[in-house]
């Protein structure tokens, strides 16, 4: 039976061909998109980065390194330490939040499970600005939490504007509902009857929750957590609002370099370096991850 | 449909209710300084509906607010079509490869938005493009496509690759596949990516600043020029205004399909849709 | 690999992807970008005036809320033309888009960058003789006919002007000096802002230390950023958002732009006694806006025509009331004595105008180094 | 590897291979299924059996190889060109269309006119018992009606070969016995081709014609399910299917000697020579510890465990040093539970040589 089997390898190849030709054609357009608009404009980024700045304020290309030697800075290093704790604290805030609240909503929502989603959403549509902006009202000294808490006697005032608890804070609002929503998400779809298996198994809902359902739920976990810190990282908004003297963030950095400080080639060989420092995070956590999201 | 697990725990009940209240704090505030008489932001002296009669007289605001809507819609309708190719592309490239191409989806997330704004301009700018409210649009789509590549690629996995082949076996070729049954299974992933890059789109100021021509610009950048100095109460009155529409908008995707009599439930749209 | 590989599908490798993208990005953006570009000279000789006549809507860019809504308004009924407005929050953001080829009719920059797009030929001249209501603001002996950062007014007619001074609030603080010091007070420890502004805090700190508001020397720098830090002990927050921090209670003391402080006195608290502003004797940062209209402006007529309007006393008493910043526009200052009677430090005379403490532009090694500073002392 | 000969193949593999990488899932598969035949690949996960099933139908490139699907070669034909349907172990129903849409799917892709559609999924609805489920959505139905509904999707195509991907894996015991007794009712009565893939030796020893076992990409034995049982092949076949006293020993003179003290005839063996290592097999219902007849072959022993279920009771007999038997009796109606051996009894176990079976 040894003839027709060459016969038959030649043969198929067209039909592989065929598949993986309609998968190329819905990658060829998107990549095509990405390249031009995204990835080329990345690139004069970091052409940028080796730039210097003329002297009537141009960028202009160039061949150094001193905006990356600029980088060994014991100021910027110490701000890209504090920005990453205050975007871990932001998704560790928010793992805490997020968790209870999704879920309450997808096992004890019952009927009212969209509405509710629903009104976490609502918010998020208000204007991001306009929220944090809020915050800042109601957060000052004279605000409206100070005022409440001293009409109720509880304290004379408390200090909650431009401190590191208001910046977290900000961004904690800003993001948390890119955490519940995946979380809710696989919540949904966790059958409940592995909860009550685990009850057997495990004994008692607290030890059942941390070796059934937090496993069940690792895909949306990971999303969440992804969704949050990278925003959260990047964000300039709630440090420029909410923040104080110390509060100064990476995004608040680059911010600065691009306008006030005119040196594009410095924020540019900034930002180089700062997502740089993020791929190799994103993809030790996406390997260290997928694997283990797969198992599911 | 879940079963419902008997004991309500206490502990996260409590969790949600403070949540609420702390969720819907700032958005009162926001609503209730809109209602104010004098144009202070913390202190309250009287009802008032001055600012929302300033917005309504202010013309360009309300180009602002049509701008902002034609964006959105533009973005969104251009994000969903190739982020979803793309992610039933890759949804078909798995291991490393994947993977690295999925990493690299992901890096406009990471680009902090002023270098992916001012990107754009020196791109545009050096292409000849001229700037207008379609470089906006060219723009937020680039940056919104990993959204909704994200969002689709989970609800693709959700998807057994099974159903995609039930569907070759029925006789289906690999495109009518995608189109007779990946594409309508993944409606409710649109939707929810759709909703999504929409009020990401409609919100985004840093790209829209650096991104628009000379047409009205998009509202959140007028936000964001006035909040650096201060806002105004008629900035209050479009949050509160845009809230309002946000909550009709959401309601009637609520109502909606039970009114049409359809099964599908409508809310999981926003996250990602269940099994 | 070939360039164009990265493009070639079904197969995009990274390595494609990057050399493609290399390649595409390279040929795309060196030739003609507005930007990226060789050191060049730049004087241009300035474009000619246009006629004041309707020839067009008005593409307005703007600071936010930076007219009086009922002026702009007034204008489009008179004129039967509409007003398109764009904001920007910095004026390096207004120079980036200008630069990149956006075609406003007119735009209002602060001072320095006045010098900046008159040098780079990005405006055109502008002709008073064109403008019924010149005399306004040019009458004989006005500052203004020939200020620092416009040879004889040639391309701009002044906007606004105003002084960074302190405001502070009176029922929390008693112990002020009349001094820069003030920001350094004890009494309001924790409550103390510094303007979110490399410009204003830099030229704060050289002022106290008796330097140039402009210095670059890379010496005076460095005691400009020891004092700065300096000040983080007492400080809360470095915030442009002067009226809302005071208004909040934040503020005790803040650094501040004369406007913001009679705006907040005079609209917007219950007890205007409880705030007050003073000029330190150090001397104070002078700064003012103007009217410019872009070389490429599509309609420079509407754009003489609406300058014209604005100069109009009536209109201008109105900006005055709405923003609290003093108009140059002769018939107007009344209005704003008016305004200022109970602040008198916030007033702007000529002799202000006429002293050294304007920010100039500066070369790009000066505002870097400067910059740096300001960067290091917000990081820190 | 042998087969049955036959006269009408409705599947026909020849030399069929699929290696990922350096592993081989399949290797040089030859297979003759006869059409209307209920035919069973039986094995443990990752013996290649859904690897083969998925090459048939179209869904994955075999290496190397050719398939035939009744008669016609459809190694290099697109999926939805084969004349074969599949029902999937996750069912892989459209959720997005109801009960009638899902099943008139094929129907509607081969063109076929609307009234037509809807009669036969009436009546396919019908033969799965889903007439009054037409117009669910699937997430509303239960799992054991998901599966029929799968079936129904694939049956009402007509194919030549019905494949099915373990489809009652997902499903309760009490309804997987109940599906499996309605899924062959239902191939009986439209007579198409069962490809079953399972990994569940009652139920193919239950349902098919016939079974083969796979093991690593091989296919160890095919048969009846009598044959397969009653006489395994290979020590995986024997091993695989039932439980099975496993005694490996050497061949000397007609008989086996699986320790020094003990050997074991058997007659009906032939083609090994003395001093070959070979194993000797025989199932544990064949056992007999009371009423031995005549001629049965007899070993002494001593009750080391018993374990009681139900309808039998199966005991652990230690009959020499790390020798036992597994022995199982039925509990027949005259049996009471004194009449029941205990751990510690003296017994005899005993079998008819025939059933002993030797395995090279």
């Amino acid at each position: 039976m040894a003839a027709p089997t060459a016969e038959a390898t030649r043969r198929t190849a067209p039909r592989s061909a065929q598949r993986t030709r309609l998968w190329a054609l819905l990658l060829a357009l998107p990549t095509a998109w990405m390249m031009t608009f995204f990835v080329s404009s990345m690139v004069i980024v970091v052409l940028l980065s080796f730039g210097r700045t003329t002297n009537d304020g141009f960028p202009a290309f160039a061949l150094r390194t001193d905006n990356y030697e600029a980088l060994w800075n014991d100021v910027y290093l110490e701000l890209f330490l504090r920005s990453l704790g205050y975007a871990l604290a932001t998704v560790a805030i928010s793992l805490l939040i997020a968790y209870p609240v999704a879920y309450v909503i997808a096992l004890h929502g019952g009927r009212y499970k969209n509405a509710l989603i629903a009104a976490i959403v609502v918010p998020f549509f208000a204007s991001y600005l306009i929220r944090m902006y809020a915050w800042k009202a109601l957060l000052s000294d004279d605000g409206l939490v100070n005022s409440a808490l001293r009409n109720l006697g509880l304290s004379d005032g408390i200090t909650f504007l431009n401190t590191s608890y208001a910046v977290v804070g900000g961004l904690v609002y800003g993001f948390v509902v890119f955490m519940i929503l995946p979380i809710y998400a696989s919540l949904e779809r966790l059958d409940t009857s592995l909860i009550e298996a685990g009850k057997d198994l495990y004994h008692g809902p607290v030890r059942t929750f941390f070796f059934v359902t937090v496993p069940a739920t690792r895909a949306g976990l990971y999303g969440g957590i992804l969704l949050v810190f990278l925003p959260a990282l990047g964000d300039f908004v709630s440090a420029q609002l909410l923040g104080g003297a110390g509060t100064f963030m990476v995004g608040n950095l680059v911010q600065q370099q691009f306008m006030e400080g005119q040196n594009w080639p410095l924020g540019s060989a900034l930002t180089v370096g700062m997502m740089t420092a993020l791929t190799v995070l994103m993809v030790a956590y996406l390997r260290a991850t997928s694997t283990q999201a797969r198992e599911l | 449909m879940a079963r419902r697990v008997e004991r309500k725990p206490v502990v996260a009940v409590g969790v949600t209710i403070v949540f609420f209240a702390w969720l819907y704090l700032p958005i009162l505030a926001v609503a209730l300084f809109s209602l104010n008489d004098k144009k202070s932001l913390s202190s309250f002296s009287g009802f008032s509906l001055r600012w929302y009669d300033d917005l309504v007289h202010n013309e360009a605001l309300l180009d602002s607010l049509v701008a902002s809507l034609q964006v959105a819609a533009a973005a969104t309708l251009g994000s969903l079509v190739l982020g979803t190719m793309l992610a039933l592309g890759l949804e078909r490239i798995r291991g490393r490869r994947g993977n690295l191409i999925g990493a690299v989806t992901l890096l406009p997330l990471v680009t902090p938005e002023i270098v992916t704004g001012v990107a754009a301009l020196l791109l545009f700018t050096g292409i000849g493009l001229k700037l207008s409210l379609t470089t906006v649009v060219l723009a937020e789509i680039t940056f919104s496509i990993a959204y909704v590549t994200v969002i689709v690629r989970g609800r693709l996995a959700g998807i057994a690759l099974e159903v995609e082949e039930a569907a070759r076996d029925l006789g289906c070729t690999p495109f009518q596949a995608v189109r007779l049954v990946i594409l309508p299974m993944l409606l409710p992933a649109l939707l929810g990516a759709g909703l999504l890059v929409f009020a990401l789109v409609f919100d985004d100021f840093v790209l829209a600043f650096f991104t628009t021509g000379v047409d009205p610009q998009p509202l959140p950048v007028r936000v964001y020029s006035s909040i650096r100095f201060g806002v105004s109460p008629a900035i209050n009155a479009i949050g509160t205004l845009m809230l309002l529409a946000s909550a009709l908008l959401i309601v009637a995707a609520l109502v909606l399909p039970r009114l049409l009599g359809r099964g599908t439930s409508s809310l999981d749209l926003i996250t990602g849709g269940r099994r | 690999m070939i360039p164009s590989a990265g493009l070639e599908l079904p197969r995009p490798s990274r390595r494609g992807l990057l050399t493609g993208g290399l390649a595409l990005g390279a040929s795309l953006t060196l030739p003609g970008c507005a930007y990226i570009r060789d050191d060049a000279s730049t004087d241009a000789p300035l474009p000619e005036s246009a006629k004041a006549e309707i020839d067009g809507d008005l593409v307005y860019f703007n600071w936010a809320d930076y007219l009086a809504p009922t002026v702009v308004k007034g204008f489009q009924e008179e004129y039967g033309v509409k007003v398109i407005e764009s904001n920007y929050d910095s004026m390096e953001g207004m120079y980036a888009k200008l630069a990149a080829g956006n075609e406003y009719d007119i735009v209002f920059p602060i001072a320095k960058w006045v010098v900046k797009l008159k040098r780079e030929g990005k405006i055109r001249a502008i002709d008073p003789a064109q403008l019924g209501n010149a005399e306004q603001v040019f009458y004989s002996g006005s500052y203004f006919n020939d200020p620092w950062y416009d040879e004889g007014s040639a391309a701009s007619v002044p906007f606004t002007v105003y002084k960074t001074g302190i405001g502070w609030r009176t029922d929390k603080v008693s112990s002020m000096t009349g001094s820069w010091r003030d920001l350094w007070n004890d009494e309001a420890r924790g409550h103390v802002f510094t303007l979110d502004d490399q410009d204003e805090a830099l030229g704060m700190a050289a002022l106290l230390l008796g330097y140039d508001v402009n210095t670059a020397d890379s010496s005076e720098l460095s005691d400009i950023k020891d004092l700065l830090i300096s000040q983080k002990e007492y400080l809360r927050a470095y915030s442009s958002d002067d009226v809302n921090n005071m208004v909040g209670g934040d503020a005790w003391v803040h650094h501040m732009w004369s406007g913001d402080y009679l705006y907040l006195r005079n609209w917007l608290v219950d007890d205007p006694t409880m705030y007050d502003f003073e000029a330190p004797s150090e001397g104070c940062p002078i700064n003012s806006d103007a009217y410019v209209i872009p070389t490429n402006a599509r309609h420079p007529g509407t754009a003489m025509v609406f300058i014209d309007y604005l100069l109009r006393p009536e209109n201008a008493i109105k900006n005055t009331k709405y923003l609290s910043y003093p108009f140059p526009v002769k018939d107007a200052l009344p209005a704003f004595a008016e305004l200022a009677k109970d602040a008198p430090a916030c007033n702007v005379e000529i002799s202000d105008l006429e002293n050294e403490n304007v920010f100039r532009l500066l070369g790009t090694d000066e505002v870097q180094r400067r910059a740096a500073v300001w960067t290091e002392v917000k990081a820190s | 590897m042998s087969s049955a000969p036959t006269t009408n193949p409705s599947v026909t593999l020849r030399g069929l291979t699929k290696r990922f990488g350096g592993t081989t899932v399949v290797d040089h598969l030859d297979l003759d299924i006869e059409s209307g035949e209920f035919f069973s690949l039986l094995g443990p996960s990752g013996c290649g059996k859904t690897t083969t099933l998925r090459m048939i139908a179209g869904f994955s490139d075999p290496t190397e190889g050719t398939i035939l699907v009744g008669g016609e070669d459809v190694t290099s034909t697109p999926p939805h060109k084969r004349d074969v349907n599949t029902v999937f172990q996750s069912y892989a129903l459209f959720e997005h269309l109801d009960v009638r849409r899902n099943v008139g799917f094929g129907l509607r892709r081969k063109g076929v006119d609307r009234s037509s559609i809807d009669k036969r999924v009436a009546e396919m609805l019908e033969l799965v018992e889903l007439g009054d489920r037409a117009k669910d959505k699937p997430s509303r139905l239960s799992g054991g009606q998901r599966q029929r509904v799968a079936l129904a999707r694939a049956l009402i195509n007509q194919p030549k070969v019905l494949l099915l991907d373990e489809p009652l894996a997902a499903l309760d015991l009490k309804l997987r016995r109940a599906m499996q007794a309605e899924l062959k009712s239902i191939q009986r009565e439209v007579g198409i081709t069962f490809l079953f893939v399972t990994h569940d030796q009652d139920e193919a020893l239950s349902m098919s014609d016939r079974v083969a076992i796979m093991c690593d990409g091989v296919v160890e034995q095919c048969g009846t399910p009598e044959d397969v049982y009653e006489r395994p092949t290979s020590v995986f076949a024997a091993g695989f299917i039932g439980t099975s006293n496993l005694m490996n020993g050497l061949w000397s003179d007609g008989c086996v000697s699986v320790s020094p003290t003990v050997s074991i005839p058997a007659p009906g063996h032939q083609g090994s020579a003395d001093g070959d290592p070979v194993s000797v097999t025989v199932r544990p219902e064949k056992i007999w510890l009371t009423e031995h007849t005549p001629g049965m072959f007899r070993l002494p022993g001593t009750i080391v465990e018993t374990s009681y279920h139900g309808a039998t009771t199966q005991y652990v007999v230690s009959v020499g040093p790390d020798l036992t038997l597994t022995v199982l009796e039925q509990n027949l109606p005259r049996m009471r539970a004194e009449d029941r051996w205990s751990p510690g009894d003296r017994v005899e176990a005993g079998w008819l040589p025939e059933h002993t079976v030797v395995l090279r």
